[in-house]
C-alpha cells in the first residue's frame, strides 16, 4: 500500500479525514444540483404549460425508480453497520447489493428513456424535456461514480482493510439518494 | 480503522435501519397515491412535504448527521441557505412574465387542458 | 467631471454626473487619506539601526481605535452614497414619467433600427417613419423607449444621455429619457455581440420642434414589418 | 496503482517521469507556479496584440499582423479567461497553497497525495483544451471571458462554434481542478494542524487560502450545471437560454456572477494573505487585530453570495433588485476596508526594511486602494447605468486583478523563492523590476479611467466608427495605455531572467534568510520530501515579532518556551 502521509493520521477536529472530505465532496454537489434544480424549479413557474409536458413522464418508473434507491441505500447503511462491527467480507457483500441496486436504477432508467424517445420527447423537444434528461443525466452520472467507487472499495473491505471507506461511500450514496428523492416528485408528481 | 465510538447516542441495531427503510417506502407510497386524488394543490404540498421528511430520515438515520459533529450540519446547512439566496436573487427575474420595466414577447403554447 | 468629456444631453444627465462628483469627492478623500498615511508610515517607521519595532497586538481598544474610527466614518459616508445613488437610480429607472412620444428600438446584428411615431405621434400607425442608425429626436420632448433584441444581448448605450439599457432577446424592455439640447451624439452596443459589435455605431439627432416636423414631412415611409417576435428570430421555427 | 512515486527510497533519483508522477506538494505547487507562468505569457502577448490594435487601429501589429474584428474578440475572450482561471487561480491558490498549507501547518504533505496530483492533471489538461481551442476552425471562442448566451450558445452568432464548446469544456474541467485541490486544501488545513497549533496560530496566508478554496467550493456548483446547460445549447441544440424556446439568457447571467462574485473574492483573500505574512515579516511587527482580519475576511466571503447582480444592474434584471444590491455591495466594501486599515496599522511602530517581498506587499496595498475605492463607483446604481460596461470598469478591475494576480504572486515568489528553491534572488535584479512595473502599470490605466469616464465602451475593436470618441485627445490616452503595457512586458523579461539565473546560480540561501516566526522557515530550503527531519511542535502564535523582552526581534513558532535566548517573554505561555 502506498506510505501515506502522517498527515492523515492528524485528526485535529475530530472528524476522521475520509469523512470529513466526503462532506465537503457532499457540500459541492449541495451546490452543484442546487443550482440546476433551482433553475428547473424557476423554469416551471414561469411555465405552466409545461405540466401537460410532465403528463408524459412515467410516474410508476418513477416511483419504482426511487424504491430501488431507498433499498440501495439500507443495503449501503447495513454495511457500514457490518463494516463497524469489523466484518469485512459481510460489508463487501452489501456493498455489491447497493451496486446491483444502482444497475437495476440504471436500467430501468434505460428503458424508461428508450420508450420515451421512441415516443419523439427528445432531449431537444421543448425546455421540460430538455430540464429533464439534463437533471436526470447528471444525477444518473453521479449513480455511475458512486457505483465504480463503490466496486473499488469492496475489494479493499472484503480484505478488511480501509474499512472505514464504507461509510464514506456510504454517505455519497445517500447523497445520490437524497437528490433522487427530491428529483422525483419535480419530474414526476408536478404535473 | 477509527473505530467510532457513539456515546450517549443509540446506536441502530439492523431492525431499525430496517424500519426506517419501511417507513421511508410508506412515505413514497403516499407521494405516489396522492396524484390520484386529483387535487393539483394538495399533490404537489404531499409530494414535496413528504420529500423533505425522507430526505431527513436518510440523512439523520442512514448518515447519521445527528451524531455527527454540529459544524458538518452548519456546512451543508450554509450550502442550502446559498441556494435559497441564489433563489431569492434570481426568481423575479427568471420565474416571471414580465416584471417591472419588461415583459416577455414570445408566444406561450397554449395549454392542451385548459386549466393553468 | 464627466461633464468635461462628454455633454449632459439628458434631463438626468446632470444627476448623473453629480452623483459621480459627490462619490468622487468621498472616495478620492478616503484614497488619499489612505495613502497618505501609508507612505508617511513607512517612512517614518524605516529600520534603523539599534531601534526594535513596537509590540502592538491590534487586541486592545485603545490601539483598535485607530481602525475602528476609519471604519465607521467609512460605514457613513456608504450610506450617503447609498442614497444618493438609489434616489439617482430611482429617477432613471423606476420611475417612469408619462409619456409625450413613444418610439421602438429593435437591436440586432450590427445594426440597430429605429421606428418613430411619425407626425400623428402614435407608434403602430400607417406614418410611422423606421431609420436604421439614426435616432431622430425632438428637443425636450419626453420618449418613451420600447428595447427590442432580434438575436444576442445588446446594449443601447448613449453616453450624451448618461444612458444604458440591454437589450435582451425574449423580452421588451422599457425606459425613457428626455433630450435637452439639440446637436447629434453617439449610440454604442455596450454588450458584447460578435464580430461587429464595434461597427453598430449609431447617431442621435435632436431638433428643434420645428425642425422635426420638417423632418418627418420628408422622412420616406416605409411599410410598417410585423411586429419583432425572436420567434420569427432568423433561427426560429417554432419548438 | 502503485505508490512508486511516494515511496522515499524511490524518489530520490530525480528521474524526469519520477518528477512528473510525483505526489509531493512541494512538486505540485511547481507544477502549478510554471505552468501559472506559461499561462501568463500567452495572456500577455493577447493584450499586447489588442492593445497595439486599439492604439492603431487597421495597422498590422508586429508579431501577429493585422487584427480583424473576430480575432480581436477572441483575444479579449482568452486574454481575460487564461488571466484569471490560468494564471490567478493556478499561482495564488494552487501553487502557493500546496506549497505553504503543509509547511506551514507543520506536517509532510496534503492529507490526498494521489487526488492532489490528480487535480493538477486534470488542471492541465484544461489548459491544454484552451490553447487548443486557438486552433480549431472558426478560432478561440469571441464571446467574452463571461460567455453570456445566445451569444455564447449559438454558433449562428458567435461564429466560433468549435472554440465556444472547447472553451466550457476547458473552464469547466479548470473548476474540477479546483475542486479536487480545494477539497484537498480544506481537509489538510482542518485537520492535520502541528500539535500545540490553536486555530489562531494558524498564519494568515493558510486561513485565506482555506477560506478562498470554501468560496469557491460554494460558489461554483451553479455555474458547472449552467455550464453543462449551455454545452447542451451549443452541441445538442436545448434551448435553456433560448427564448424561442421558453429559456432564458438573464439565468446565465446569474448563474455566472452567482459564481463570478465569489470568484473575485477566492483569488483576493490568497493574495491579500501573502501580502500580510511579508508586512509583518519586514516591519518586524505583529500583525495588527490578527483575529480582526480572519473575521473580516470570513464577513467578506459571507457578503460576497449577496452582490452579485452589481454585474447585471442595466442588463435586464428587475431595476428594484437592483437598489437591493446596491445595498450589499456597498456593505462589503466596509470588511475589505477594514482589512486594508489593519495592514496599514502594521506598519505603526514597525523597523520597515524596504526588500523587494516588501516593496510588492506595499504597492499592492497602495494599487488596492485605487481598486477599491474605485468600485464603489459601479456598486452605486446610479453612476453604474453610465459607467457599466466601459473602460472605467475594465480600469477598476485591473486595479484590484493586477494587484491580486501580478503584485501578490510576485511578492510571494520573491518572498518564498528562497524556501521554494533554496537560493536568494538578486536584490538589485528584482527593484528594477518591480519600479518598472509598478509605474508601468499606472501608465496604463490611469488614461484608461479617463477615456472611459469620456465613453469609451469595452470590446470595441475600432473608435474610429464613433465620432464624440474618434478625438485625438481620446485617441493619445489610448496610446499611451499601449505605450504603458509594452514597457510592463518588456521588463518582464528582467525578471525571468532573474528568477532562472538565481534558481540555478543564486547565493545559497539559509534555512530562515528573512528570520520569520513561520514554520516553513524551520525546514531546509528547499525541504525535502517529508519537509521536517521530525514534525515540529507549535508554542506560540506565527507574528511574535519584537517581543518586549526578548533580544531576537522574531520567536520562531516551533522554539519551546524555554529556548536559548535568555529571558523568558511575556508572549502566549503555553505548556508544550
Amino acid at each position: 500500500m502506498t506510505s501515506r502521509p502522517i498527515a492523515t493520521t492528524r485528526n485535529v477536529m475530530g472528524v476522521p479525514t475520509g469523512r470529513l472530505a466526503v462532506w465537503w465532496v457532499l457540500a459541492s454537489e449541495t451546490v452543484l444540483f442546487g443550482g440546476l434544480l433551482g433553475s428547473y424549479v424557476m423554469m416551471r413557474l414561469r411555465h405552466g404549460a409545461w405540466a401537460d409536458q410532465a403528463a408524459n413522464t412515467n410516474t410508476w418508473t418513477g416511483a419504482f425508480n426511487t424504491l430501488v434507491l431507498l433499498t440501495s441505500s439500507l443495503s449501503a447503511v447495513l454495511a457500514h453497520q457490518a463494516a463497524e462491527r469489523a466484518d469485512g467480507p459481510k460489508a463487501a457483500l452489501l456493498l455489491r447489493c447497493t451496486i446491483l441496486g444502482g444497475g437495476v436504477f440504471l436500467m430501468v432508467k434505460a428503458f424508461e428513456w428508450t420508450h420515451e424517445i421512441r415516443e419523439g420527447f427528445t432531449i431537444t423537444s421543448g425546455l421540460f424535456w430538455s430540464f429533464y434528461y439534463t437533471a436526470a443525466g447528471l444525477h444518473a452520472a453521479h449513480v455511475v461514480a458512486g457505483m465504480v467507487i463503490m466496486f473499488i472499495v469492496s475489494l479493499t473491505a472484503a480484505r478488511n482493510e480501509e474499512l472505514h471507506r464504507v461509510e464514506n461511500v456510504g454517505i455519497y450514496w445517500h447523497f445520490v439518494d437524497v437528490v433522487w428523492i427530491f428529483l422525483f416528485p419535480l419530474l414526476y408528481i408536478a404535473k | 480503522m477509527a473505530q467510532r465510538t457513539l456515546a450517549g447516542a443509540s446506536h441502530h441495531d439492523a431492525t431499525s435501519y430496517v424500519a426506517i427503510w419501511g417507513v421511508l417506502c410508506a412515505l413514497l407510497g403516499v407521494s405516489v397515491l396522492g396524484p390520484m386524488a386529483g387535487v393539483r394543490f394538495l399533490t404537489l404540498i404531499t409530494a414535496f412535504g413528504i420529500a423533505i421528511v425522507k430526505a431527513y430520515m436518510v440523512c439523520r438515520y442512514f448518515m447519521h448527521l445527528s451524531i455527527e459533529k454540529k459544524w458538518v450540519v452548519y456546512i451543508l446547512g450554509f450550502m442550502l441557505a446559498l441556494m435559497v439566496v441564489f433563489f431569492g436573487g434570481v426568481a423575479p427575474d427568471v420565474s416571471r412574465h414580465e416584471g417591472l420595466r419588461w415583459q416577455k414577447t414570445y408566444v406561450e403554447p397554449a395549454r392542451t387542458d385548459g386549466e393553468r | 467631471m464627466i461633464s468635461w468629456y462628454v455633454t449632459q444631453a439628458s434631463s438626468y444627465a446632470a444627476d448623473v454626473d453629480d452623483l459621480f462628483l459627490l462619490i468622487a469627492l468621498i472616495v478620492g478623500a478616503f484614497f488619499l487619506a489612505a495613502e497618505v498615511v501609508l507612505f508617511s508610515l513607512i517612512v517614518k517607521f524605516r529600520a534603523r539601526p539599534g531601534v526594535k519595532a513596537r509590540y502592538l497586538a491590534g487586541e486592545k481598544t485603545s490601539e483598535t481605535r485607530w481602525v475602528s474610527y476609519p471604519h465607521y466614518l467609512v460605514l457613513v459616508f456608504d450610506i450617503i452614497i447609498v442614497a444618493a445613488a438609489l434616489r439617482v437610480w430611482f429617477d432613471v429607472k423606476i420611475d417612469l414619467p408619462p409619456a409625450e412620444e413613444r418610439v421602438r428600438i429593435i437591436a440586432q446584428q450590427w445594426a440597430w433600427t429605429f421606428v418613430h411615431a411619425g407626425p400623428d405621434g402614435q407608434l403602430d400607425t400607417a406614418d410611422d417613419i423606421r431609420t436604421v442608425n439614426v435616432l431622430n429626436l425632438q428637443v425636450s420632448r419626453l420618449y418613451h423607449f420600447e428595447l427590442h433584441s432580434k438575436d444576442t444581448l445588446h446594449s443601447f448605450s448613449v453616453p450624451a444621455f448618461r444612458l444604458k439599457q440591454d437589450a435582451v432577446p425574449g423580452r421588451s424592455i422599457v425606459g425613457w429619457f428626455r433630450p435637452t439640447v439639440t446637436g447629434e451624439f453617439d449610440i454604442q452596443c455596450a454588450e458584447l455581440c460578435g464580430i461587429g459589435h464595434g461597427l453598430m455605431a449609431a447617431r442621435v439627432r435632436i431638433r428643434s420642434a420645428a425642425a422635426q416636423a420638417a423632418w418627418m414631412e420628408t422622412a420616406p415611409r416605409m411599410p410598417q414589418l410585423a411586429a419583432v417576435t425572436p420567434a420569427v428570430t432568423a433561427r426560429g421555427g417554432e419548438r | 496503482m502503485s505508490g512508486l512515486a511516494t515511496h522515499p527510497a524511490v524518489h530520490h533519483d530525480r528521474g524526469f517521469v519520477t518528477y512528473l508522477w510525483s505526489t509531493d506538494h512541494k512538486v505540485i505547487a511547481m507544477q502549478y507556479l510554471f505552468t501559472g507562468m506559461l499561462m501568463a505569457l500567452i495572456g500577455g502577448f493577447a493584450v499586447y496584440v489588442f492593445r497595439m490594435q486599439l492604439a492603431f487601429p487597421g495597422q498590422s501589429v508586429p508579431l501577429f499582423g493585422r487584427v480583424s474584428s473576430g480575432q480581436y474578440n477572441s483575444l479579449v475572450t482568452m486574454h481575460g479567461t487564461i488571466m484569471i482561471f490560468w494564471v490567478a487561480m493556478p499561482v495564488l491558490l494552487a501553487a502557493f497553497g500546496n506549497f505553504l498549507i503543509p509547511l506551514m501547518l507543520g506536517c509532510d504533505d496534503m492529507v490526498f497525495p494521489r487526488v492532489n496530483r490528480l487535480s493538477y492533471q486534470v488542471f492541465l489538461l484544461s489548459a491544454v483544451v484552451l490553447v487548443a481551442s486557438f486552433f480549431v476552425s472558426g478560432g478561440a471562442f469571441g464571446g467574452a471571458w463571461t460567455a453570456y448566451p445566445p451569444l455564447s450558445a449559438n454558433a449562428a452568432y458567435n461564429l466560433t462554434r468549435y472554440g465556444a464548446t472547447l472553451w466550457v469544456v476547458a473552464v469547466a474541467l479548470e473548476f474540477v481542478a479546483f475542486l479536487l485541490g480545494g477539497v484537498n486544501f480544506i481537509t489538510t488545513a482542518m485537520n492535520s494542524r502541528a500539535p500545540g497549533m490553536r486555530m489562531f496560530d494558524v498564519p494568515i496566508v493558510v486561513w485565506m487560502i482555506v477560506i478562498a478554496s470554501i468560496l469557491f467550493m460554494a460558489s461554483v456548483g451553479p455555474l458547472l450545471a449552467g455550464a453543462v446547460m449551455l454545452v447542451f445549447d451549443q452541441v445538442l441544440g436545448t434551448g435553456f437560454y433560448d427564448p424561442a424556446t421558453g429559456g432564458d439568457p438573464i439565468l446565465w447571467q446569474h448563474l455566472f456572477w452567482f459564481f463570478g462574485h465569489p470568484e473575485v473574492y477566492v483569488v483576493l483573500l490568497p493574495a491579500m494573505g501573502i501580502v500580510a505574512e511579508v508586512i509583518a515579516v519586514f516591519s518586524r511587527k505583529k500583525l495588527f487585530g490578527f483575529r480582526t482580519i480572519v473575521y473580516t475576511a470570513v464577513a467578506t466571503g459571507v457578503i460576497s453570495f449577496f452582490v452579485w447582480a452589481h454585474h447585471q444592474f442595466v442588463a435586464g434584471i428587475d431595476p428594484r433588485m437592483a437598489s437591493l444590491f446596491t445595498i450589499t455591495t456597498l456593505i462589503i466594501s466596509v470588511p475589505i476596508a477594514e482589512m486594508v486599515f489593519c495592514y496599514i496599522a502594521t506598519l505603526y511602530g514597525g523597523s520597515i526594511t524596504l526588500a523587494t517581498p516588501m516593496l510588492w506587499a506595499l504597492a499592492f496595498v497602495a494599487e488596492f486602494l485605487l481598486g477599491g475605492v474605485t468600485g464603489i463607483f459601479l456598486g452605486a446604481a446610479g453612476a453604474d447605468i453610465y459607467l457599466h460596461d466601459t473602460y472605467f470598469v475594465l480600469a477598476h478591475f485591473h486595479y484590484t486583478f493586477f494587484p491580486i494576480a501580478i503584485i501578490g504572486a510576485f511578492t510571494g515568489i520573491t518572498f518564498w523563492f528562497p524556501k521554494m528553491f533554496g537560493r536568494m534572488m538578486d536584490e538589485r535584479l528584482g527593484k528594477i523590476h518591480f519600479w518598472v512595473t509598478i509605474i508601468a502599470f499606472n501608465v496604463i490605466f490611469i488614461p484608461l479611467f479617463i477615456t472611459g469616464a469620456a465613453g469609451d465602451h469595452r470590446r470595441i475593436f475600432d473608435y474610429s466608427g464613433f465620432p464624440d470618441l474618434a478625438t485625438p485627445g481620446l485617441q493619445r490616452l489610448r496610446i499611451t495605455a499601449t505605450m504603458g503595457l509594452v514597457s510592463l512586458l518588456s521588463v518582464q523579461p528582467v525578471f525571468f531572467y532573474n528568477f532562472i539565473r538565481s534558481m540555478v546560480r543564486g547565493p545559497i540561501a539559509s534555512a530562515n534568510p528573512w528570520r520569520a516566526n513561520t514554520l516553513e522557515w524551520s525546514a531546509p530550503s528547499p525541504p525535502p520530501h517529508g519537509n521536517f527531519a521530525e514534525l515540529p511542535v507549535v508554542y506560540r502564535g506565527p507574528y511574535e515579532y519584537s517581543t518586549e523582552d526578548r533580544e531576537d526581534d522574531f520567536w520562531p513558532q516551533h522554539l519551546p518556551d524555554d529556548s536559548p535566548t535568555p529571558v523568558a517573554s511575556v508572549g502566549d505561555r503555553r505548556s508544550a
